[in-house]
């Protein structure tokens, strides 16, 4: 399949003001794929998956070196931290919708990047209801608080409000967490389902998530990728003992 | 050990407990004598005509052309100008107008409209003084006069608080237009862009000092310089000025506590999506943050009602209605400036009660208000 | 799928510049307050501490330990003043606190909820009602009733200026109070009735203890109400021209009063003089506000640690 | 300020010649010559506020193109502001001071005043001496038995510094040379104040403009001679001053010159009368 | 052994409001045994504990039928509850000293029946704090105050606390559970010693404390008691398939 590097990571350290969150971290990670973090809690995934849309700038303590390329393009050196961000959409644990419509949520990305005209937006937000699939849902509701629909439906509207802006790269911060079985089986079908037209990039803690819906994984473990390979090889031959047991739960 | 002084506990209890009722009946007690007090004293004179007149009465000059009216039997009604005069106390007023009265076009010495109303007090006709007349003769005193047109010296009464209601509300719009952005901008800045450090402490520092000083301090400054060194006289933009630096403390703490209310996840999730941070303070964080601002705004005005010492010595103590920002027609008296006024002035306790009759309900109303946008917005998020 | 335009270059050149252009207008909107502390201190102070400067400079000594305010003769002392802010303001402390705390210990601990509805209410409303009107209330009840009890026939007095102080500063004490009262934990409760207290005891040894920082902070809240206020106190303090309060019911002037009274006529030195009886509170205020923040402070950071 | 509505637009021929034509009648025809027009501000004495607004209704009714705006803040600043060229004119209840009286500040006196000593109905004494009445103020008398009444101290009611009616009132008795004021006086501002303290308390004593005296409070014969209009005009009721207008001869505006004339107008003077004050003719 | 019935509960139904927390209890607590009420979270043991001292008469919806009886007197219907709680001490889950010296600490229980006699106070802390063990580490700084101690040390001091009024019996809920395995070491000997002199109630999510340290134990489900009986017995062979199940770990 096609192996086209949608990012490439060098000797990254982050720093949250001494303390050492990411150590020597290099990656590369492929486009339209799924890619899953894995690792204990307190490990550094958060950490380094916001380092990939720079949300980390907006902490003040946090040190970063090494360099990360999107495209060949150095992220921090030449590109702009707001066009970064609508390149790579991200989307959060706790479903968090904006306190107004459902349509405004989903218009919300659009119209922060100038778009007014209403027939556009229309579309935009149709389209990507559709593509998170949740447009049969809530197409009846739309001026409704996007508030007043269940955890599950909220975290595809957040979705949605990513897919509006077209990123080329969505990351995935333990989506499902908040969510019942259910809620989670669809998101995860969802995901696959957009691999075809995104890079997507996930955190998890459910071992059974990562193993069923990705083509990579990393294991991190304090601050360190132990291991990083194809899924399959990462659950059923771990090179590394560390990853062994934490994926046989002896730890964690 | 020892458990065998029940009834001394029970007798120490009982007495603080004492305490508690006597100290909470205490506060309820004054609180009512007050308001009791205040209604006592300030219902009677409150009525329509209290709320609406001027303060003080005004004499006009006018013309009126007559009109051919049919007589009537009644002697206090006059017939071409088609009112109808009552006596009170000594004066001769207007009792009633019909609709196609000519004093309804009554023009004053500058050929202005002024327009006569009910009530209006007629103290000469043409030349003649009416005083100690009563209404049947001054009746007949107009129909006496065969001009086509008449002459009347007409006094519209005063007694009433219109013009310190209408002063008040334009110093409370000017301020909060003052003081709202800045105290809301600085809310913003401290909350949103301020960095841990000297500079921030520094701003804290002086808002808390803001706080601190008392009001009189406030008018010595204002006076200083606003009134005397800007050259703007007791006006209401100088009482305007004083009273935005004087709010600004509470304006910028209620309105950090909405902003601090507003989850972070609502910034991160903008800030992903792409929006810089000008955006997301406009799109998602003043919106959220809004009832909040209000209700900072509603202890602005609720301040800006209550306050006397910083503004008598700014905006002036003139019951006019201020037609300009700045120099002696700007002069006006707010309802507790003039409240204080009379208090001094002519010791007439029972007018200054009546105006406190008002002010009473304006700060019930305005505190009912910021209730109600807190429970409106507490609700909002709890059922979400 | 199509690319929307917005993608490609608008983006940095649109958000640079008014993104920098606000944060500089918050910015300076976030000094106004500090500029306008310095522009008060500045103004008030140059104007308040030039009869003490220059040729016919007055005594500061003799101004600040003076007895006798008499601008007609050229006789500026304040200490006499001094002496009755204070003392009109220990008073309303004295008074005002315990009746205030125990107001918010039933209020908190002890009133049930329908009864909490109706008094705190009534309490925001105390805490709403204009200065003018507890000073018309001072002198329509308070005054005439002390007329009758005071040996020197008069009502208007430092017992006057106390009751209308304390009432004042009530609502302060009690919702501030009220609100540390119920921050206590319910662990200390719980544990004090554990070992056997009675319902008051646990209020007065476990809960009010334990909420005694924020008290502070009302208390201090309260003198700097007490010593700031004008309007009412003027109408009923007296405001006597010289002498030391030999006691309750001797008239006083207090600071503001001082100020207030002549302000709005004098000139030259005399109005210099206010302003320098302005420095006097100023002085005052300030130690009371540090007071306060360093207390805040020290409150905000035992709350975080337990 | 009712002319808001809009004017119709058929007047009807009668109305507008009448109008000149009463511009010219005899009575009022000194006041309404010309057309005056302008702003007066007015600063000063509290005391001579009852009277002026009078005055200024009335001018302003003469002249409504004209605006008269009046705050009280005591004689000595009125006379301050006049000096210092922030109003138009000052009022003042007492004489100019020697330092006051500066080239070019013209003085028109438009009333006299009598200061009345009040004090409250229940009071036995009904008559004071001036030098009793300096005791009293300077502290050598604290008792009313003292003076003829029953035993009880006397609390002493002055007014605050820039008072007129405390500048005269003092000059007058010669408070000064007695001392000056016993310190623990109660000191209050305004007329009101003085008037509703004394009403209040049994063993007050104050002073207060002759407009003040009501049926709250009761007015002392000074060495026998009642407080009237006639018997202050006369001279025989010895604590009596002038109510004084002041302004800069140079900045006056013709409107303030107006309005000064006006004070001494038959007109203007009938409202000195009606609150008790004494005409200067 | 001597088994002399210290509480003895009978048909003791406890409803919170409409919700019925407690059911049918009938049970007899011994003197100068550890009795450890086990079961899952929400299944009553602390609303039990709390009726045995009641400490549920503070909140406004509990009601409350059936009897419970200490050496045979009614303490609902024949005895004051303050009174019952000078008998009847408490420790709470979280370590709870107030905020005054450790001291002051101690002396809150004597000083509120009375005691003023510093001579008598100096005394009563001594000893307090030498039965609960803690006298060493802190008889240095009586005077500073309780918070600044470690939790462990805290929850010792509050023991102290109890101590200190002398009551005949101790409750303890969930004494240790925020403790670190050491400091809960110390409570369990202490528990163990004190056993001597006062009867105490345990409630413990620890099954291994359970059975370390109590005579009897009891198990409660949905507001039940499902076994009772002494604790070898319970945990070795338990009659009840349910108590079973929670003890080896089977739910819970
Ligand atoms: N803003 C911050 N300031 C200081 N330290 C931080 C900050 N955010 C995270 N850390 C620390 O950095 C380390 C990594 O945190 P991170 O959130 O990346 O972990 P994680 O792997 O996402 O854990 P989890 O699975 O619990 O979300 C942790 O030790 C955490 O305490
Ligand atoms: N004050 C209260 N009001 C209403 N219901 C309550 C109250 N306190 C406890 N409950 C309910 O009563 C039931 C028993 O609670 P209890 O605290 O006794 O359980 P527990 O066995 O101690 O659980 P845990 O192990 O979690 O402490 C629970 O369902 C709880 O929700
Ligand atoms: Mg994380
Ligand atoms: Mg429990
Ligand atoms: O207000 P006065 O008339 O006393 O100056």
């Amino acid at each position: 399949m096609n192996d086209t590097v949608k990012f490439s990571v060098k000797d990254l350290d982050l720093y949250y003001g001494n303390f050492q969150a990411l150590k020597k971290i290099n990656m590369e990670i492929y486009k339209g794929k799924i890619t899953a973090f894995i690792g204990p809690s307190g490990c550094g995934k958060s950490t380094f998956l916001k380092t990939i849309n720079r949300m980390n700038d907006l902490i003040e303590s946090v040190k970063i070196t090494g360099s990360i390329t999107m495209d060949g393009v150095d992220i921090y050196k030449d590109m702009d931290a707001i066009q970064l961000r609508t390149r790579v959409g991200m989307v959060f644990q706790q479903p968090n919708p904006f306190p107004m419509s459902i349509y405004d949520n989903v218009a919300y990305g659009p119209r922060i990047h100038g778009i007014k005209k209403k027939s556009v937006l229309d579309e935009i937000v149709e389209r990507s209801l559709k593509q998170a699939a949740i447009w049969e849902e809530v197409k009846d509701k739309l001026k409704k608080s996007a508030l007043a629909v269940s955890g599950g439906q909220q975290q595809r509207i957040c979705i949605a409000r990513t897919l509006a802006i077209e990123p080329e790269v969505i990351l995935m911060d333990e989506p499902t967490s908040a969510l019942d079985p259910i809620s989670t089986l669809k998101i995860e079908d969802l995901a696959t389902e957009l691999k075809q037209q995104y890079s997507i990039i996930i955190v998890t803690h459910n071992m059974q998530q990562a193993g069923r819906i990705s083509d990579k994984t990393a294991f991190f473990l304090t601050g360190e990728v132990v291991e990083y390979g194809d899924t399959e090889q990462i659950f059923n031959k771990p090179k590394n003992k560390k990853t062994e047991d934490y994926i046989t739960g002896r730890f964690g | 050990m020892e458990k065998s002084n029940w009834n001394k506990r029970k007798w120490s209890d009982g007495f603080l407990k004492g305490l508690i009722y006597l100290s909470t009946a205490l506060t309820v007690a004054i609180l009512a004598v007050i308001i009791g007090f205040i209604l006592y004293k300030g219902i009677p004179g409150v009525n329509l005509n209290f709320l609406v007149r001027n303060w003080d009465s005004r004499t006009t000059f006018v013309n009126v052309n007559k009109q051919a009216g049919e007589a009537s039997t009644n002697p206090k009604y006059v017939p071409s100008l088609g009112i109808t005069l009552e006596d009170e106390d000594d004066t001769v007023y207007i009792k009633e107008i019909e609709s196609n009265s000519p004093v309804r076009k009554a023009l004053n010495m500058k050929e202005q409209l002024y327009e006569l109303k009910k009530s209006d007090i007629i103290t000469k006709v043409d030349s003649e003084n009416t005083k100690g007349m009563k209404a049947e003769e001054v009746a007949a005193l107009i129909m006496g006069s065969s001009d086509a047109a008449i002459r009347l010296k007409v006094i519209r009464p005063g007694g009433g608080i219109m013009p310190m209601l209408i002063s008040t509300i334009y110093i409370i719009i000017l301020t909060l237009a003052i003081a709202g952005p800045i105290g809301i901008s600085s809310a913003i800045y401290l909350n949103e862009y301020a960095k841990p450090g000297r500079v921030l402490r520094l701003i804290r520092f002086a808002i808390q000092n803001l706080a601190g000083i008392p009001s009189i301090i406030y008018g010595l400054f204002g006076m200083l310089v606003f009134v005397q060194i800007a050259k703007m006289q007791y006006s209401i933009l100088a009482g305007a000025l004083t009273l935005s630096i004087m709010l600004l403390p509470t304006i910028i703490s209620a309105t950090e506590e909405a902003l601090k209310e507003i989850p972070k996840v609502y910034r991160e999730s903008s800030f992903g999506l792409g929006a810089t941070k000008l955006q997301t303070i406009r799109k998602i964080i003043l919106p959220g943050a809004l009832p909040g601002i209000l209700v900072a705004m509603i202890l602005g005005i609720g301040r800006i009602v209550g306050e006397s010492a910083a503004l008598i010595w700014t905006a002036g103590t003139v019951a006019q209605i201020p037609i300009s920002l700045v120099g002696g027609e700007a002069s006006a008296a707010t309802l507790t400036t003039k409240m204080y006024w009379l208090i001094k002035e002519t010791g007439d306790l029972s007018t200054a009660s009546s105006i406190a009759v008002v002010l009473l309900i304006l700060i019930i109303v305005l505190n009912v208000a910021s209730k109600l946008i807190t429970r409106l917005f507490l609700r909002k998020k709890g059922t979400n | 799928m199509k690319k929307i335009a917005y993608k490609d270059n608008k983006i940095s050149k649109r958000s640079e510049f008014p993104e920098k252009l606000f944060h500089g207008i918050f910015l300076v909107c976030a000094l106004a307050s500090v500029l306008s502390v310095i522009a008060i201190i500045l103004f008030v102070f140059s104007k308040g501490l030039k009869p003490f400067f220059g040729d016919d400079a007055y005594s500061f000594l003799k101004f600040i330990t003076g007895m006798k305010w008499d601008p007609g003769n050229d006789i500026y002392g304040v200490f006499y003043m001094i002496a009755g802010s204070v003392l009109a303001t220990l008073g309303a402390i004295v008074l005002g606190v315990p009746i205030g705390l125990l107001t918010a210990v039933f209020i908190a601990e002890i009133a049930p909820k329908k009864l909490v509805a109706i008094i705190k209410p009534a309490i925001e409303l105390l805490a709403g009602i204009p200065s003018v009107i507890y000073g018309a209330f001072g002198l329509g009840v308070i005054v005439p009733a002390i007329n009758k009890i005071s040996p020197t026939g008069q009502g208007e007095s430092l017992l006057a200026v106390i009751c209308v102080l304390t009432i004042m500063i009530l609502p302060t004490i009690i919702s501030l109070s009220e609100s540390s009262i119920r921050a206590v934990p319910k662990s200390y409760r719980e544990a004090s009735l554990g070992l056997g207290a009675s319902k008051t005891q646990t209020i007065f040894k476990a809960v009010i203890p334990a909420a005694r920082s924020g008290i502070l902070t009302a208390t201090v809240l309260g003198i700097g109400r007490a010593i700031g206020e004008t309007m009412a106190v003027m109408m009923i303090a007296g405001n006597n021209i010289g002498g030391l309060p030999k006691s309750i019911f001797s008239k006083i002037r207090p600071l503001t009063t001082n100020i207030a009274m002549e302000m709005g006529y004098a000139s030259g030195k005399h109005q210099d003089m206010l302003f320098a009886t302005g420095v006097i509170l100023f002085v005052f205020i300030m130690v009371i506000n540090i007071t306060l923040i360093k207390l805040t402070s020290r409150l905000g950071s035992q709350g975080s640690s337990s | 300020e009712t002319n808001t509505d809009v004017t119709p637009t058929t007047e009807p021929t009668a109305e507008a010649t009448k109008a000149p034509e009463a511009t010219t009648e005899p009575t009022e025809a000194a006041e309404t010559d010309g057309d005056l027009s302008g702003t007066i501000s007015i600063t000063g004495s509290t005391s001579v506020e009852k009277i002026l607004m009078d005055m200024i209704d009335e001018f302003t009714a003469l002249n409504p193109d004209v605006n008269i705006n009046y705050t009280g803040t005591g004689s000595s600043a009125g006379i301050a502001d006049t000096l210092a060229g922030s109003n138009d004119i000052g009022a003042s209840s007492r004489e100019l001071k020697d330092e006051e009286k500066v080239d070019g500040l013209k003085q028109v006196i438009f009333a006299y005043d009598g200061i009345a000593v009040a004090v409250n109905p229940a009071n036995t004494v009904t008559d004071i001496t001036l030098e009793d009445l300096v005791k009293i103020y300077s502290g050598e008398i604290t008792n009313w038995n003292q003076v003829g009444g029953s035993d009880a101290n006397i609390v002493v009611v002055s007014r605050e510094g820039a008072s007129g009616t405390r500048g005269a009132f003092e000059e007058l008795i010669k408070l000064e040379d007695a001392g000056g004021l016993v310190e623990d006086a109660t000191v209050l501002e305004g007329n009101g104040n003085v008037q509703q303290s004394v009403a209040g308390n049994a063993n007050a004593i104050g002073y207060v403009s002759f407009s003040f005296i009501d049926e709250t409070v009761k007015a002392l014969t000074v060495g026998g001679v009642e407080p009237t209009a006639e018997n202050a005009k006369a001279g025989t009721y010895s604590l009596s001053r002038p109510f004084i207008f002041a302004s800069m001869e140079a900045t006056q505006t013709p409107v303030a010159k107006a309005f000064l004339e006006f004070a001494v107008s038959e007109d203007g003077q009938g409202f000195v009368e009606d609150h008790g004050g004494i005409r200067v003719d």
